[in-house]
C-alpha cells in the first residue's frame, strides 16, 4: 500500500465530511429562519411559582383559572394539569389571534399537546410553563396529558375549544368560559 | 500482526479493488443522505410550518 | 480464543433472557392500548409493565451485553486475558445482584415509576439501590477495560490500540461522564426522599440531571453495533475496513458529542432558556457528523467487499455482496433502520419543531428504530458471529439466524411506521387506554392493531433468537477457534497519539460541558428554587 | 510496530487541531443562542435587546420572542391546607398516644370507638390515611368545608392536635373486617370504574388515588371499607355544590359526570371492599 493510497482514502473522507456538513448546515439555517422570522422557539418560560401554594397563589386559584381578555387586550388562558384532570376541563379561544397558554402544576410532572398544532409543553412542578401561539382551526381539539403523571394518566384530557373570532365574546369581567354541550 | 488474523486478501487484490472505490459509496451515502434532507425538508415545510408559530 | 468465556457468556445470557420477556411484555402493552380486549389491562399492571419493559431493555440488556461484550472484545482484540477476572465476576454478581433487587421492586407493584422515575413520584428504596448496584458494576467493567488498555499500551509501546478496543474503551469513559448525571440525581434527590430525609425534591434539577445522562446512555447503548459496523462487518462481508482513522475519529466524536446535548429532551420543558436550549440543539446537530461519517466509511468498506467478490459498476458491488452472511445481512437491515430512525432524530432535535412531534408516538417510533431496529439487530448478529469462539459450537443454522433478523426489521417497520404516522395526528404517549369511541381518536384503532400485529413478529423473533443461541444436544463441537476482527486497507503501524488515547478528548468533553450544563445546573441553586413535595407510589 | 509513537508534537498538532474546532463550533452556538436571536427577536416581543438576552439566558421570566401577559388576580382560595415539609413534618411527628386521648374524649361519641363507627350517619375513620383527617379538619376548622357538628369540634383544635388525631386513626393498619353487611361485591362494571376508569368521560379510576401508595394527591382519603351511605352523601354533596374543599375542583368533577345509580354502587362497592 503506498502513501498516495491513504492520501486518496483521506481525501475521499474529507470531501464526503463536506457534504455532511453541509446538510447539516442546511436544517440549522431552516431553524435559525423559523426562529428570526416566526419567533418560533420552544416554550422557555423560566418562571418560577411554589407548588406548594399554588391553589392559593393569585394567579393559579381555582377562581381564575381560564380564558380571560386582560386590560391591554392580550388572551391568557390559565389552565392547571393536576392529578388527573386540567382545570377547567374546557377552555375557549379564538382563531386568528395571538393568544397564550399559561399552565402550571401543584403536584407531579404533566405535560400535553393540542392535536394538529405545535401547541406542545412539559408542566413541571415549580414552574409557570407558557405557550404563545394563533390557533388556525376551529372546533374542538383534544388536549391530553402526555406525561406519565400517576395510575390515573390515560384519563387526563382536556379540550381546547377555538370559536371563530366573531364569536368569542368575553364577559364584562374580560373571562369566557365552555358552554355545556 | 497475528498471523491468525490475516483474512487472506493479497496488496494486489486490493489494490484492483480500489480502483473503482469509493465512487459506488459515495453515490449511495450521497443518494440516502438527499433522500434524508428531502424527507426532512418535506416535513418542516409540510406539516410544521402549517401548524403554526409556537414559542 | 478468549480465556474467560463463563464470564461472557454470563453476562450474555444474562442480557438475553431478561431480553425476551421485556419483548413479551411490550406485546401485551400494545395490546392492551389496542382497541382489541387485552386480559389484566388495569393501569396499574400497565405502569408496572412499561416499568419492566423500560428497565430490562434500556438498563439491563444492554448494560451486560456491553461488558460482555467488552470483556471479549479486550482479550480478543488484545490477545491477553483480562486483567483481574476476578473483579470483573465482582463486578456481575454486584450488576446481578441489582438487577435482582429492582426487578423484586417492580414486581411487586412498588415502583411503577418508569425507567426515566418521574421524580416527584417515587417508588420503594429497593429501585433505585438495585439501579445504583447495577451501574456501580459497569462501573468496575470501565476500569477493567482501562487497565486492559493501559497494560497493552505499556506493553506495547507505540503500537495503535486496536480499533475494537480503542472504541471499547472509549464507551467506557463516555460511560462514567454519562452516569455522573443520574447518579447526582439518585443520590442527592431521590434516595434522601425515599428514606424521609427530605420530603420534596427540585423538579426541575432533576430532570436536568437526568437529561445528562438521558442522550449519552443512548450512545452506551449504540457502540457495540458501531463496533460491529467498524471492526466486524468488513470481515463478513469478505473485504476491509476502508478507513481505521475514522473510525477512530468517528469514536472520538460520540465521546465529545454525545454528552454536551440531553437537553434537547427538555425542548419543551419550562425550568430551561431557549438560549441554552439552542446551544445544545447546535451541539446535536453535529451528533449526526459521526453517523454520517460512518455511513460513508462502511459504504465503502462493503463496496470494496463487493468489488473483491466480483462487484461492477456503481451498485453492482452491493448485489455481489454476501447477503446470506447473518453479520452482512444485520448490517444492512441495521443501515435501513437507522435511516428512518436517525430522520426521526433529526426532526426531534430541530428546536422549535420539536413541539410537533414531543412525546407522541413519533418518539416512540424514533427511539425502537434507533434502539431495537439499529442496535439490538446487531447485538444479534455479534452474538451469531462470536457464538462460536465462546462455546465451540456454531448456533443453529445459517438460515434460521436469517429468519429471525428478516423478522426483527420487518416486525420492527410493521410496528413504528404506523407510530410515526400517529404520532404527527397527536396520539400521545404512556397511556394504557384510548377512548375509541371518541370520533377523534376512533380511526388510530386500525393502525394501532397494525403495530401490534409488528410486535407480535419482534416477539416471535426475540424467542427464535434465543432458541438458535441456545445447547442442542446433538451438536457437532467446533475446533477451538480465536476471533479476528476486520483489518484495514491500510493496518495503521502508528497512530497519532491524539487518536491511540484520549487525554485530548476528556478535555475537551469537559469543556463543552461547562459551557452546555454550567449555567443550566447552577440556575437551581441561585434563588429559591421551587421544591415538589413527593408523591411516593410504593403499593399498598 | 515497534516504531515510536507519534511525539509530543503531533498530539499538539491534533489537540489544537480539535480544541479550534470545539472552540468555533461552541462560539457559534453561544453567540447565535445568546445574543443574535434574541436580539433579532426582540422587536415582536416589545422589549429592549438587553431584556431579551437576560430572557434567552433564564435570567428573567418569560420569550425573548413574545410580549408577558400581565397578571391581576385576586380570587379565595378553596382550601388552606398547604402540602408542605413543614405541615408532613408535623403529621410524620405526630404522636398518636395524645391523638388516642383526644379522640376518645372529642370524638368517639360518633365515630365509634377504635373510629368504627356505629351509625350510619358517621363515617369509619379506623384506617383512615393521617393526611385525610388532617386535611378535613384543618378545612371544618378553616371554614372550607362545613358541618353543623365537626366545624365547632374542630375549631377548638390547634394545629398539633389535628395531626395527633390524624396519627392515631391512621395508626390503625387496616380498617376492621366484618364491617357489616357486604354489597356491591362482583359489580363487574363499578369494578372496572374503580379499577380502570372511563375514558369517554375522562374519569380517572378512583384505584388511581383512594388507594394507599398510589402516588395520588396526599389528601386523598382511602374508601375501601367506609360507610356506604357517608360515601354516597359526599359524591351527591360534591355533585350539588353542597361540598367544595376538594382542590381543583376533582371531586366536584368527578362526581359530575356520575350517574346517580353509580353513585350509590360505587359507594356500596367501596363499603364491602375491605
Amino acid at each position: 500500500m503506498s502513501e498516495a493510497d491513504e492520501r486518496a482514502i483521506v481525501r475521499s473522507e474529507i470531501r464526503w465530511a463536506v457534504v455532511a456538513i453541509a446538510a447539516v448546515s442546511v436544517i440549522m439555517l431552516a431553524v435559525i429562519f423559523a426562529a428570526i422570522a416566526m419567533h418560533i422557539n420552544p416554550p422557555s418560560n423560566v418562571e418560577r411559582i411554589n407548588p406548594q401554594d399554588l391553589h392559593l397563589s393569585a394567579e393559579f386559584t381555582e377562581a381564575n383559572l381560564g380564558t380571560k381578555v386582560e386590560a391591554n387586550g392580550q388572551i391568557t388562558a390559565r389552565i392547571v394539569a393536576t392529578q388527573f384532570a386540567f382545570v377547567p376541563r374546557c377552555v375557549v379561544l379564538p382563531a386568528d389571534r395571538p393568544v397564550t397558554l399559561r399552565f402550571s402544576s401543584p403536584d407531579v410532572i404533566h405535560g400535553l399537546l393540542v392535536s394538529g398544532t405545535n401547541v406542545n409543553t412539559m408542566v413541571v412542578p415549580g414552574y409557570v410553563s407558557q405557550v404563545h401561539t394563533v390557533l388556525r382551526k376551529t372546533g374542538d381539539l383534544l388536549m391530553p396529558c402526555h406525561e406519565y403523571c400517576g395510575l390515573g394518566h390515560s384519563e387526563m384530557s382536556g379540550t381546547i375549544r377555538v370559536v371563530p373570532s366573531a364569536q368569542f365574546r368575553p364577559g364584562p369581567d374580560g373571562r369566557v368560559a365552555c358552554a355545556a354541550k | 500482526m497475528h498471523e491468525d488474523d490475516h483474512d487472506g486478501l493479497t496488496p494486489a487484490q486490493i489494490a484492483e479493488a480500489m480502483k473503482a472505490t469509493p465512487r459506488g459509496a459515495l453515490a449511495l451515502a450521497g443518494i440516502t443522505t438527499g433522500l434524508l434532507m428531502a424527507a426532512w425538508l418535506a416535513m418542516y415545510f409540510l406539516v410544521f410550518l402549517p401548524r403554526g408559530s409556537v414559542g | 480464543m478468549p480465556q474467560n468465556r463463563r464470564l461472557i457468556l454470563a453476562h450474555l445470557w444474562v442480557a438475553f433472557s431478561v431480553f425476551v420477556l421485556a419483548a413479551a411484555l411490550g406485546v401485551w402493552q400494545m395490546w392492551v392500548r389496542s382497541p382489541l380486549a387485552a386480559p389484566q389491562d388495569t393501569p396499574a399492571r400497565y405502569y408496572q409493565s412499561v416499568t419492566g419493559h423500560g428497565v430490562s431493555m434500556a438498563y439491563v440488556l444492554t448494560t451486560f451485553f456491553i461488558m460482555g461484550f467488552g470483556y471479549f472484545t479486550a482479550e480478543t482484540a488484545l490477545k491477553t486475558p483480562l486483567p483481574s477476572a476476578r473483579w470483573a465476576w465482582a463486578g456481575f454478581w454486584t450488576a446481578l445482584a441489582g438487577v435482582a433487587m429492582t426487578v423484586a421492586a417492580i414486581l411487586s407493584g412498588q415502583a411503577s415509576v418508569l425507567y426515566t422515575f418521574y421524580p416527584p413520584m417515587t417508588a420503594t428504596p429497593w429501585f433505585y439501590v438495585g439501579l445504583v448496584l447495577v451501574v456501580v458494576g459497569s462501573w468496575i467493567w470501565v476500569a477493567v477495560m482501562l487497565v486492559a488498555m493501559a497494560r497493552f499500551k505499556r506493553a506495547n509501546p507505540g503500537a495503535p490500540v486496536p480499533l475494537a478496543m480503542y472504541a471499547t474503551v472509549a464507551n467506557a469513559i463516555m460511560w462514567l461522564w454519562t452516569t455522573a448525571g443520574v447518579s447526582a440525581e439518585i443520590l442527592f434527590q431521590i434516595l434522601p426522599a425515599v428514606f424521609g430525609w427530605t420530603q420534596t425534591i427540585d423538579v426541575g434539577l432533576s430532570r436536568t440531571l437526568f437529561s445528562w445522562t438521558l442522550h449519552a446512555i443512548v450512545y452506551f447503548w449504540l457502540f457495540p453495533a458501531y463496533i460491529a459496523f467498524y471492526t466486524m462487518a468488513p470481515r463478513a462481508a469478505g473485504g476491509r475496513l476502508y478507513s481505521d482513522t475514522m473510525g477512530r475519529l468517528s469514536f472520538v466524536l460520540f465521546l465529545l458529542y454525545s454528552l454536551p446535548v440531553g437537553m434537547h429532551h427538555l425542548f419543551m420543558d419550562p425550568e430551561h432558556s431557549t438560549g441554552f436550549k439552542f446551544i445544545q440543539m447546535s451541539l446535536t446537530a453535529l451528533v449526526s457528523i459521526p453517523t454520517l461519517l460512518t455511513v460513508f466509511t462502511i459504504s465503502a468498506s462493503m463496496e470494496l467487499a463487493g468489488r473483491l467478490r466480483g462487484g461492477k459498476g456503481l451498485f453492482g458491488w452491493i448485489k455481489a455482496l454476501p447477503w446470506e452472511r447473518p453479520m452482512v445481512l444485520a448490517t444492512g437491515l441495521a443501515f435501513f433502520m437507522l435511516w428512518f430512525g436517525g430522520g426521526g432524530g433529526l426532526i426531534n432535535m430541530s428546536y422549535g419543531m420539536n413541539a410537533m412531534v414531543h412525546n407522541t408516538a413519533w418518539v416512540t417510533a424514533h427511539f425502537h428504530l434507533i434502539f431495537g431496529g439499529t442496535v439490538v439487530i446487531m447485538y444479534f448478529a455479534i452474538a451469531y458471529e462470536i457464538w462460536p469462539s465462546l462455546t465451540g459450537r456454531a448456533p443453529l443454522s445459517v438460515a434460521t439466524q436469517r429468519l429471525q433478523l428478516w423478522l426483527w426489521a420487518i416486525g420492527m417497520m410493521v410496528m413504528t411506521l404506523p407510530w410515526h404516522y400517529l404520532g404527527l395526528q397527536g396520539q400521545w404517549r404512556r397511556v394504557a387506554s384510548f377512548n375509541y369511541a371518541d370520533p377523534r381518536i376512533g380511526p388510530w384503532g386500525p393502525l394501532v392493531i397494525v403495530s401490534l400485529a409488528g410486535g407480535v413478529l419482534l416477539l416471535v423473533s426475540a424467542v427464535m433468537f434465543v432458541m438458535n443461541l441456545l445447547p442442542r444436544r446433538a451438536q457437532v463441537r467446533l475446533p477451538e477457534q480465536g476471533y479476528s476482527f476486520a483489518l484495514a486497507v491500510h493496518p495503521p503501524q502508528r497512530v497519532p497519539a491524539a487518536l491511540n488515547g484520549f487525554t485530548v478528548w476528556n478535555v475537551l468533553v469537559a469543556i463543552l460541558m461547562l459551557v452546555a450544563y454550567g449555567f443550566p445546573i447552577l440556575q437551581f441553586f441561585i434563588g429559591n428554587s421551587p421544591q415538589a413535595v413527593i408523591h411516593p407510589l410504593t403499593g399498598g | 510496530m515497534t516504531e515510536q509513537p507519534t511525539g509530543g508534537r503531533e498530539r499538539d498538532r491534533w489537540g489544537f487541531a480539535a480544541a479550534m474546532v470545539v472552540a468555533g463550533v461552541l462560539l457559534f452556538s453561544v453567540v447565535m443562542g445568546l445574543i443574535v436571536l434574541p436580539v433579532l427577536q426582540a422587536p415582536n416581543a416589545g422589549i429592549d435587546p438587553w431584556t431579551a438576552i437576560c430572557r434567552a439566558v433564564g435570567l428573567k421570566a418569560g420569550s425573548p420572542a413574545q410580549p408577558q401577559p400581565p397578571v391581576s388576580a385576586t380570587a379565595a382560595p378553596v382550601s388552606q391546607v398547604r402540602w408542605t415539609p413543614a405541615t408532613l413534618k408535623i403529621l410524620a411527628a405526630a404522636d398518636p398516644r395524645p391523638g388516642a386521648a383526644l379522640a376518645q374524649a372529642v370524638c368517639s361519641a360518633c365515630h365509634g370507638e377504635a373510629g368504627l363507627s356505629p351509625s350510619t350517619d358517621f363515617p369509619h375513620l379506623s384506617g383512615q390515611s393521617g393526611a385525610a383527617i388532617y386535611k378535613q379538619l384543618s378545612d371544618f376548622r378553616s371554614g372550607a368545608r362545613f358541618n353543623a357538628q365537626m366545624t365547632p369540634v374542630a375549631k377548638k383544635l390547634t394545629d398539633e392536635q389535628l395531626a395527633q388525631i390524624a396519627a392515631y386513626y391512621g395508626s390503625f393498619s387496616r380498617r376492621a373486617a366484618a364491617l357489616g353487611p357486604r354489597y356491591g361485591i362482583g359489580d363487574a362494571a363499578i369494578s372496572r370504574l374503580a379499577n380502570r376508569g372511563d375514558p369517554a368521560r375522562a374519569l380517572p379510576p378512583c384505584e388511581s388515588c383512594h388507594a394507599r401508595g398510589v402516588g395520588g394527591p396526599p389528601e386523598a382519603p382511602v374508601l375501601s371499607g367506609q360507610q356506604r351511605e357517608y360515601l354516597y352523601r359526599q359524591l351527591r354533596a360534591f355533585a350539588g355544590g353542597q361540598r367544595g374543599n376538594d382542590v381543583y375542583r376533582r371531586m366536584r368533577d368527578v362526581s359530575s359526570h356520575l350517574s346517580d345509580d353509580e353513585m350509590h354502587r360505587l359507594a356500596e362497592f367501596y363499603q364491602g371492599l375491605s
